[in-house]
């Protein structure tokens, strides 16, 4: 049966989200850079976003805007957090001219 | 709670106060440091000798009871109490604190103030542990003891003192944390039968435990006691930890602390768990007489006077423990007056080796020889110390050690629940080999005091060592006057000690013969339905343990129809079981483990 | 449900304790972004005056409260009982002894950035909401403040290399772990339809049997694991501990460590209470317990022979944090136990403790030479008895040594775990225990440095009024705790 | 109860006398230590007296008129009124009892005692520890007295130990010389080894008969050692069919070997001469040595219910007779000969009350006393004024010098060689004699005549080997070098009149107490020692003894017969000894010793190497095995792998994971992400698992455990019972509740394959387990195997 393409039901929306955050989550692990590491966390944080929003869709009512509502929430914090985020790597870029994470051993053991 | 139980209070707290006092004297103060600790010391032990006053002799359970609620919300009290047994260790302990601190004048004068703090310290913790009723409690000054003795051995000690403090310490915490997880299963437990959550001694007492339980209770009790006799596989802490220790802290070492190991197992662990006891009896008196037969062995070998003692306190606890297996009241309370008098003999011996340390600073044998013509004073005390330490009839140590091997001689195969083969007269054995401590502790002992005192004065440096002065000489008396006066007289300390000592024997009978079931308190039903107490890999051991109990009771005879081998001929009845703890012993039915009636 | 109707005007009265420290967070940065002039001597005592407030309404409301008694506000977004407040007095305290200790420290090290003590107040402001939360929202917003505040603290000796790469990794795998948080909301959310945790715990107990309570239930482990650095979500803590500055360490140890635990304690025993979720007889208990044996395991290995006090102690952190993860397990097998007094009690006493330790560590070192290493400590038992015989009460608490608020700490905890039905804690009681003799091992290294070994050079510490109060307070505190532990236990109990 | 005799001041005054002069004898002049000294012993002497000439001889009175029953109970008196030990049903009162065998000691320690007190004063004037040296002397005295008057073994014991104790300071007394030093050592250790035998031996009485006292205070019913419910013991046999008393009667032996210097245990006696010769003269001949023949007589109703015991104290006695009176041959040192000779009297005595002559073997306790210290003290005055050598190869022709010395050392020499009239004739003679005559139940037939034909042979040695000391000592020529002979002087008074006395009772002793039964003799004299010591050892006619022992009584044809024998023997040794020696060293002797028997000589005169033999067997691999287990398993074992080796391991385990630790961020999200996957993969996994126990005949009760996987709530078990793979039985889990129950009843016994499926309610993953149930068709339920049974449910639970 080929409906699924035709109807979009949550689960739809639910595995997109599951494959963003699966993408994310290997972006944070491979990539070196701070940048695009942070950038792979806000990707894992929509794809979260997403499936609140799903669900919310999908239980819609009081239950529904709870979930609106939390997502906004999220977005909020996201760029809070993508500020802090930044900020730190500009104290680090500013000791030591550059943003490699591999780099980052002066910690250790 | 009447007046005369604020005395234990007092002898615990005098010591904190003079510690506090002690704390603001300023650095350079030396003397008046020594004097307040002195001062404090001597106080405490007349203090404590206040306490025979009100005890009183005749009665077995614990007396001046002093018992206020401390944690309400653990039901952990602050119940402090003496019976006829710890009495006398506390005595012990406040006898010996004054005496070393006296005896450190001149061998610690760097951190003064601190070194008479940590012995009051020290002092309050081992007088503590030897009063407190109450697990918790007794846990908390068991493990303070540590702190004081580490800072001792590490700050005033040898060379080596590092290693051996970290020994000391880590050795004696593995055993004794293990004890707090099962002091935590028991209470658990405590609280599943009664709905009443307390540490109280008294009230854990009526706890029966399944008897794998008890077999894994004991089992972790008995590892921290064990380690602080130190029993025999477990002792290797001891030698380094006294060779590297300054003398106070060896005296205090081997006076007071190795006492709390039989303590344990005498006021704990048997109580408590008496079917893992009777369980593990065999084994532990078979430990016991190897370490006997071990600790003088390797004695003999050491070059180092210290090192040779510290052995030797191996052998002599050998014997305190086989008298608590033996469980006839001759052995036990042999253990108990071993205890007393090992505390005084092995004490003064530390003490005398102290004082050829701080002449010579050696303490190599070879170093020495015929020290006894420059010092005969000396070695006139010394000599009665080593002849105290090697039993010599009319001193202290000759009564602890007959009591327990004529104790252990009579036990009969229903006072060693089970688990003898009863083909051998067991107990026999044991005791035969037990007694030949007394030819090896004379040979190690006496080989050591001719190395060290007889012979030609070799050493150049012997030459010119001055005789003891009258401070030394203050120290030694009383600890020598103690050796004689517990070997003449020892007839007040024994009576004080029996009732306490029967009624042990007693209750541990009693309680042995409790059905094995789910938790329940003695002389109760148990309760049918209650959920099994499963413990990690306990299922193994279970039907070993319960086939050998079964064995252990079948191996029961009744007394008339003993086998020749376990009981004598035709005049058994009076003599295998005397008559003081007839009731007990009178029906080895009675004693033998699960034994339903 | 009508949320405005939801509000209550009682709520504000409840909520004053959040409402002062947010509003005192919001003036501090504000007043100082517009100060000219270097002086920044009075921010400590505003910041430290807005915490007691905080605490004092904190006490006030806990007295007001009895035992059992929970206010919901705002729509069950935040809860005020008994142990919240507990927790709030406890982290305002907390900070309010981060704030005396740090003014020294930053002139000393200069990184006397103003915004210093708003971010304390705003990581603090966090910590409350958290352990107020009745929602998993509040929880995210609580947890987010809390943390955002606090990587802040973490850089903000900005010149020092090691502090910004232990911002760094502290933040990114913060981060990280915020994304399996909120992954793990949405789930909850998605099964259950709801956010709020009172419901949550109706609906699990009507139908439990969903995959996506499991899995949401994983993630919020993984993130709660995190965030009070349970192994194997630990390792960003010794890094992060070791570069921050040595107060900003002392926060995240003490208080950090409690408001992780606070969240935990609302999520998982209100929310999540006991055994609705579907696994086995454990509920989410089973993964917190093998979590809590591993983590004391490996806290105390990784310790045990390091050269850095404060990556020591970070180590030890660690273990602590298994140790606080068994009382959650107890709370979760048995919540009418007495799992969450002792639980309490132990965050209390390792607060005090690590304060103090973090307090000494601090008064040791100085411009030319920080002493962060063992060694530095050589001798200072002679040199300055005082303070060696402050901070080896401290490490015998941390080691859990009688007489000692860690000695009793772990007895509660243990004792708590041990009345778990069919002795299904035995063995981690066990581990515990064994773990804790371990764990001497390392403490006593720093007593030995201190008092069998000679001074290397000469102590050159920093001496301060507030210092001093804090090491002394601390000290007393510690025993009191340890000796007089009733009193204690019956605030946590209730 | 009875009276009660002040008798602990006997041993009490001596005490006193040792603790003054031990204490503060370093302030007294060398006068007040000695007058101390010897006044102790003086007044304990006369106390003794007192109270025998009074109490005691009243009560043998009375009991020789009651006809002689059993035993007097002779005077009785306690210390305390406190017992010394009581625990449970041991108690040990500090009890003494003077019967008259304990007289007769007293008397002998007292006495020989005094003497040798008052000879030191002489011999050891230069001695700069003076005080110490008394102090010891009375000590001792004081012990031995405890030792024979105590009522009970553990009295007994103190005195026992003490005396060790002193003898060990004595012997050391210069301990300068590490020999001495070592010797005293050897000798304490060598008691020590008898002690332990001892000790056991009191344990097995007290656990055997419950008391130890040797007379009960409490009246003739109450528990004493020679009750009759402990005779009842003695004679039951606990094990290899042997009597009790043989083996409480051989371990107390051992121990009488200990202090008595008996094969084997003898080989500390000849270094025990390093000590002043006064002390050998007490301890190491008169009074010390000779305990364990007292002990013996004391328990002579335990060694007569055991013909084995008085067997091996016996034949041990008569070998060590012969041995020692052997090696006494070739000594060329006068105090060794002495104490080889020491030895061979006292295994004489020990056949005396090993073949039941009990009063023979004290007699010549008594004798042997007086003339054997006589010799020691006559020794210590020939070597006084040898100026301290002791060598007899370089002495002879003070015959002029020291008349006195001389004259008594004769008179000695003769008592012991067993001439008439001196009293070792008589002595000796009784001990012979009761040995050819004994016969016990039990014994080879002749076991009495080989006895008395060793001590026959070891009787001739002894003459001969005394007299050959004797004149190469006075006889002839001096050989000394001319330095020493000009020193050669009569000893002091203080020296020479004890000789004079001890001589003077040699001589009488023998006609005045051991009489024989000859017909001649008129009845009341006979034996007068034996009369009244008869009142205190075991009575043969006692029907417990009925046939055991049979007594010799002899006609007087066969103990003059006896008597000759002994005589003879005496003289021949003699005119041997005379013949060779007269002149001081034989040409003969030397010229066997160095040709044809030279071998046999340096043999004997190095004591059949004994002591080496003990060195290597017992002293070096006791030694090496110390030595080795200190380091095998105290340091390499314990320490080291036990101890260290795990400390190592935590440290390892410590290194791996802060390697982990290597500052990559990534690394640790990586470990953050697995370590949630592995909690995930374990925290859903589906553990299925179900114990079994059989509650009925072929019924067995199924405990299905769902385990800790997902959604145990609603998980569903299915059972297959009967293994054809389909479900036989059903059960949905409820939360909270017990583990799901199936029963089942199997068709027939035996092994089942049983089978249970798990599916688990959230993943609906199915797990499978199986087991194989073994049923029987009995009643009882069949124990499962161990690791599925829960423990008490096996006990309580489960089964009916």
């Amino acid at each position: 049966m080929n409906d699924i393409f035709y109807k979009l039901t949550v689960s739809h929306f639910l595995i997109l989200a599951a494959v963003l955050f699966a993408i994310g989550t290997v972006g944070v692990l491979m990539r070196r850079n701070a940048l695009i590491v942070m950038m792979s966390i806000e990707l894992m944080l929509n794809a979260a976003n997403l499936t609140i929003l799903a669900f919310a869709r999908y239980h819609g009512g009081a239950a529904g805007l709870e979930g609106q509502a939390l997502a906004f929430i999220v977005i909020a914090v996201a760029a809070a957090e993508a500020a802090v985020g930044l900020a730190i790597v500009v104290a680090l870029f500013r000791t030591r001219r550059h943003a490699d994470i591999d780099r980052l051993t002066l910690l250790k053991h | 709670m009447n007046q005369a139980s604020y005395l234990l209070l007092a002898t615990l707290l005098l010591p904190v106060i003079g510690a506090v006092l002690v704390m603001f004297v300023p650095q350079g103060e030396r003397d008046l440091a020594r004097g307040i600790g002195l001062g404090v010391a001597i106080l405490t032990f007349l203090v404590s000798l206040a306490i025979l006053g009100p005890f009183d002799r005749t009665l077995d359970g614990f007396q001046l009871i002093f018992d206020k609620e401390w944690i309400p919300g653990l039901g952990a009290h602050f119940k402090l109490g003496v019976d006829g047994i710890s009495i006398w260790l506390v005595l012990l302990t406040t006898f010996l604190t004054p005496v070393v601190l006296l005896s450190a004048h001149e061998a610690v004068t760097e951190k003064v103030r601190e070194f008479v703090a940590a012995m009051l310290v020290l002092e309050v913790a081992m007088v503590g542990t030897f009063l407190a009723l109450d697990l918790f409690l007794f846990y908390v000054f068991w493990e303070l003891m540590l702190i004081p003795m580490y800072l001792l051995i590490g700050i005033w000690g040898g060379q080596r003192r590092v290693y051996a403090s970290i020994k000391f310490v880590l050795y004696t915490m593995v055993g004794s944390l293990l004890m707090l997880a099962t002091i935590f299963y028991v209470y658990a437990k405590y609280g599943g039968v009664t709905g009443e959550f307390t540490t109280d001694l008294e009230k854990l007492d009526d706890l029966v435990l399944p008897q794998t339980a008890q077999i894994w209770c004991f089992a972790a009790f008995a590892l921290a006691f064990a380690i602080k006799v130190p029993l025999f596989p477990l002792h290797t802490w001891l030698p380094d930890a006294h060779v590297e220790a300054p003398t106070a802290g060896s005296v205090i070492l081997a006076g007071v602390l190795l006492k709390f190991g039989i303590y344990g197992f005498l006021r704990f662990a048997m109580p408590l768990f008496p079917y893992g006891a009777a369980a593990a009896a065999p084994a532990m008196s078979i430990i016991a007489v190897a370490g006997i037969v071990y600790g003088a062995l390797v004695a003999f070998v050491q070059d180092d006077v210290k090192k040779l003692v510290a052995y030797s306190s191996v052998s002599h606890l050998g014997f305190c423990m086989l008298g608590l297996v033996a469980l006839t009241p001759q052995a036990i309370e042999g253990s108990i007056f071993g205890m007393l008098s090992h505390g005084l003999t092995t004490g003064g011996l530390f003490l005398a080796i102290g004082v050829l340390y701080e002449r010579r600073h050696t303490r190599l044998m070879a170093e020495f020889g015929g020290v006894w013509s420059r010092m005969p004073v000396f070695g006139a005390l010394f000599l009665i110390c080593v002849l105290g330490s090697a039993g010599l009839p009319g001193l202290s140590g000759f009564i602890g050690e007959f009591l327990t091997i004529i104790g252990t001689f009579i036990a009969g195969s229903n006072t060693f629940p089970q688990g003898w083969p009863a083909f051998i007269p067991a107990p026999k054995i044991l005791a035969a080999v037990a007694a030949t401590g007394v030819i090896l502790g004379a040979i190690y002992l006496l080989y050591m005091f001719q190395k060290v005192m007889f012979g030609p004065l070799k050493n150049e440096r012997n030459r010119d060592l001055p005789d003891l002065s009258w401070r030394e000489i203050a120290v030694f008396t009383p600890v020598v006057v103690l050796i004689f006066a517990l070997g003449v007289f020892p007839h007040r300390f024994l009576a004080t000690t029996e009732p306490a000592v029967n009624r042990f024997i007693g209750e541990f009978k009693a309680k042995l013969s409790e059905p094995d079931a789910a938790p329940h308190l003695r002389g109760q039903p148990p309760p049918g339905e209650k959920k099994p107490a499963a413990e990690p890999g306990e299922g193994q051991d279970q039907g070993a343990d319960q086939g050998e109990g079964a064995e252990g009771a079948k191996a029961q005879p009744p007394p008339s129809a003993a086998p020749p081998a376990a009981n004598p001929p035709t005049l058994a009845p009076p003599t295998a079981n005397p008559p003081t703890l007839a009731p007990p012993t009178a029906n080895p039915p009675a004693a033998a483990p699960g034994g339903q009636p | 449900m009508n949320v405005v109707n939801a509000i209550k005007p009682t709520d504000i009265l409840y909520m004053s304790p959040l409402t002062v420290l947010t509003v005192g967070a919001l003036l501090l940065i504000v007043v100082e972004a517009f100060i000219r002039g270097r002086n920044r001597s009075w921010l400590m005592p505003l910041t430290i005056t807005a915490c007691v407030a905080a605490a004092l309404a904190a006490v006030f409301i806990y007295s007001s409260l009895t035992s059992p008694q929970q206010v919901s506000m705002f729509g069950g977004m935040l809860v005020a009982d008994r142990s919240s407040m507990f927790l709030t007095a406890l982290m305002c305290a907390g900070t309010a002894f981060t704030a005396l200790v740090s003014p020294l420290h930053q002139s000393e090290y200069d990184w006397e950035n103003g915004e210093y003590y708003g971010m304390l107040l705003l990581a603090v402001s966090g910590m409350v909401m958290m352990a107020m939360a009745g929602n998993l929202v509040a929880t995210f917003l609580g947890l987010e403040t809390m943390s955002l505040a606090v990587y802040v603290l973490t850089a903000s000796r900005r010149g020092s290399r090691r502090a910004t790469e232990g911002a760094m990794k502290y933040f990114l795998m913060g981060a990280f772990a915020t994304a399996f948080l909120l992954y793990g909301i949405a789930l909850l959310y998605g099964a259950t339809g709801t956010t709020d945790l009172a419901l949550i715990a109706e609906r699990l107990r009507e139908r439990g049997q969903d995959p996506l309570v499991v899995i949401g239930v994983m993630l919020l482990v993984v993130a709660f694991g995190f965030k009070v650095a349970a192994v194997p979500f630990h390792m960003w803590t010794p890094d992060a501990y070791e570069g921050a500055a040595t107060p900003v360490t002392g926060f995240m140890a003490a208080v950090v460590k409690a408001a992780g635990f606070a969240g935990a304690l609302r999520v998982f025993t209100f929310g999540l209470g006991g055994d609705f979720v579907p696994l086995g007889h454990m509920g989410w208990g089973g993964i917190f317990a093998v979590l809590a044996a591993i983590t004391m395991t490996v806290g105390n290995l990784g310790a045990l022979r390091q050269e850095n006090v404060k990556r020591m102690l970070a180590y030890s952190s660690v273990s602590h944090a298994g140790v606080l993860l068994t009382g959650l397990v107890a709370i979760g097998l048995q919540p009418g136990g007495s799992g969450r007094a002792a639980l309490l009690y132990y965050l209390a006493a390792y607060a005090v403790t690590t304060l103090g330790a973090f307090a000494a560590i601090i008064w040791i070192g100085s411009r030319e030479q920080e002493r962060v290493l063992v060694d530095d400590w050589a001798g200072l038992g002679s040199r300055h008895p005082g303070v060696a015989l402050a901070m080896t009460i401290f490490l015998l608490s941390l080691g859990g040594i009688p007489p000692t608020a860690g000695f009793f700490g772990k007895f509660a905890v243990f004792q708590a775990a041990m009345q778990a039905p069919d002795n299904r804690l035995l063995w981690l009681v066990v581990v515990g225990v064994l773990n804790s003799a371990l764990s001497i091992f390392y403490y006593l290294r720093l007593v030995m440095a201190m008092y069998f070994r000679e001074p290397i050079g000469e102590f050159r510490p920093l001496r301060s009024g507030g210092l001093t109060f804090a090491l002394v307070a601390c000290a007393i505190l510690v025993l009191q705790m340890g000796i007089m532990p009733g009193f204690w236990l019956d605030l946590t109990s209730g | 109860m009875q009276h009660n005799y002040p008798l602990w001041i006997i041993p009490a005054l001596p005490l006193a006398g040792a603790a003054i002069n031990l204490l503060f004898g370093r302030f007294l002049s060398r006068r007040t230590v000695h007058a101390v000294a010897v006044l102790a012993v003086a007044a304990a002497f006369v106390c003794a007296a007192l109270l025998i000439a009074g109490p005691l001889w009243a009560q043998y009175h009375q009991w020789v008129l009651a006809g002689r029953p059993e035993v007097m109970q002779g005077l009785y008196g306690r210390a305390f009124a406190d017992p010394w030990i009581h625990v449970g049903s041991l108690t040990i009162d500090l009890a003494f009892r003077m019967d008259t065998l304990g007289a007769v000691m007293v008397l002998v320690i007292t006495f020989v005692g005094l003497l040798i007190h008052i000879y030191s004063t002489g011999y050891m004037a230069e001695e700069p520890r003076y005080a110490a040296y008394f102090g010891y002397l009375n000590l001792f005295t004081g012990a031995m007295l405890i030792l024979v008057l105590g009522n009970n073994l553990p009295v007994m014991f103190i005195g026992w130990e003490g005396v060790g104790l002193c003898s060990y300071l004595l012997i050391g007394f210069w301990f300068t010389e590490e020999a001495f030093a070592y010797a005293g050592r050897k000798a304490f250790v060598v008691n020590r080894i008898g002690d332990f035998a001892f000790l056991l031996g009191i344990c097995l009485l007290f656990w055997s008969v419950g008391t130890l006292d040797f007379w009960a205070a409490g009246g003739p019913d109450a528990l004493s050692l020679q009750g009759d419910k402990a005779i009842e013991v003695y004679k039951s046999t606990p094990w290899l069919g042997e009597r009790m008393a043989t083996f409480a009667g051989i371990l107390l032996f051992i121990g009488a070997c200990g202090k008595s210097a008996q094969i084997p245990l003898y080989v500390w006696l000849p270094d025990a001469m390093a000590g002043p010769t006064p002390v050998s003269a007490l301890i190491h001949a008169a009074t010390m040595v000779t305990a364990g023949v007292y002990m013996v007589a004391r328990m002579s109703f335990l060694y007569a219910h055991s013909t084995t015991a008085m067997a091996v104290v016996a034949g041990v006695g008569a070998l060590t007779a012969l041995f020692a009176a052997i090696m006494a041959f070739a000594q060329t040192d006068l105090k060794r000969v002495l104490a080889y000779s020491t030895v061979s009297q006292l295994g004489f005595m020990f056949v005396g009350v090993g073949v039941g002559a009990y009063s023979a073997g004290i007699f010549h306790l008594v004798t042997h006393a007086f003339f054997k210290a006589g010799l020691f003290l006559g020794a210590g005055s020939v070597m006084h004024a040898m100026s301290g050598s002791g060598d007899i190869t370089r002495m002879g022709g003070l015959r002029k010098k020291l008349t006195y010395t001389h004259a008594s050392f004769a008179v000695y020499c003769l008592a012991i060689a067993g001439i008439v009239p001196f009293s070792g004739f008589f002595s000796k003679d009784e001990i012979l004699a009761g040995a050819f005559g004994a016969h016990a139940a039990g014994w080879i037939a002749v076991y009495g005549q080989i006895l008395w034909a060793i001590l026959t042979v070891a009787a001739l040695g002894t003459a001969f080997y005394m007299t050959r000391l004797y004149f190469l000592v006075f006889a002839g020529e001096s050989r000394a070098d001319a330095e020493t002979q000009a020193h050669i002087h009569e000893s002091p008074g203080s020296m020479t009149i004890p000789l004079v006395i001890l001589a003077a009772f040699t001589l009488v002793l023998g006609l005045f107490l051991g009489l024989p039964h000859l017909s001649a003799v008129p009845e009341s004299l006979r034996s007068l020692i034996g009369q009244w010591l008869d009142a205190s050892l075991v009575n043969f006619d006692r029907p417990s003894l009925q046939g055991a022992i049979h007594e010799a009584h002899f006609s007087d044809v066969s103990l003059l017969a006896l008597m000759g024998t002994a005589l003879a023997i005496g003289i021949i040794g003699i005119a041997a000894a005379a013949a060779l020696y007269r002149r001081g060293p034989s040409g003969a002797v030397d010229r066997f010793t160095l040709g044809a028997g030279a071998e046999l000589y340096r043999v004997v005169k190095d004591k059949f190497y004994v002591d080496e033999l003990y060195d290597r067997i017992i002293v070096r691999p006791f030694r090496a095995v110390s030595q080795l287990i200190f380091e095998v398993i105290d340091r390499f074992l314990i320490d080291w792998i036990i101890v260290d080796g795990s400390a190592f391991v935590v440290d390892l385990f410590g290194r791996v994971a802060r390697w982990f630790q290597n500052g990559q961020i990534q690394r640790y999200m990586v470990g953050l992400v697995l370590g949630g996957a592995l909690i995930f993969f374990f925290a859903t996994r589906t553990q299925a698992d179900f114990d079994w126990w059989q509650s009925a005949p072929l019924t067995v009760e199924f405990d299905a455990d769902v385990g800790a996987g997902p959604g145990s709530d609603g998980a569903v078990a299915e059972f297959d019972f009967d293994g054809d793979g389909r479900s036989d039985w059903t059960g949905t889990w409820k939360q909270g509740e017990q583990p799901l129950h199936a029963t089942w009843v199997f068709g027939r016994p035996g092994q089942h394959e049983v089978t249970m499926w798990l599916t688990d309610a959230v993943f609906k993953k199915r797990g499978e387990v199986s087991k194989t149930v073994t049923v029987e068709a009995a009643g009882q339920p069949a124990a499962a195997p161990a690791e599925e049974q829960a423990p008490v449910r096996s006990g309580g639970g489960g089964a009916p």
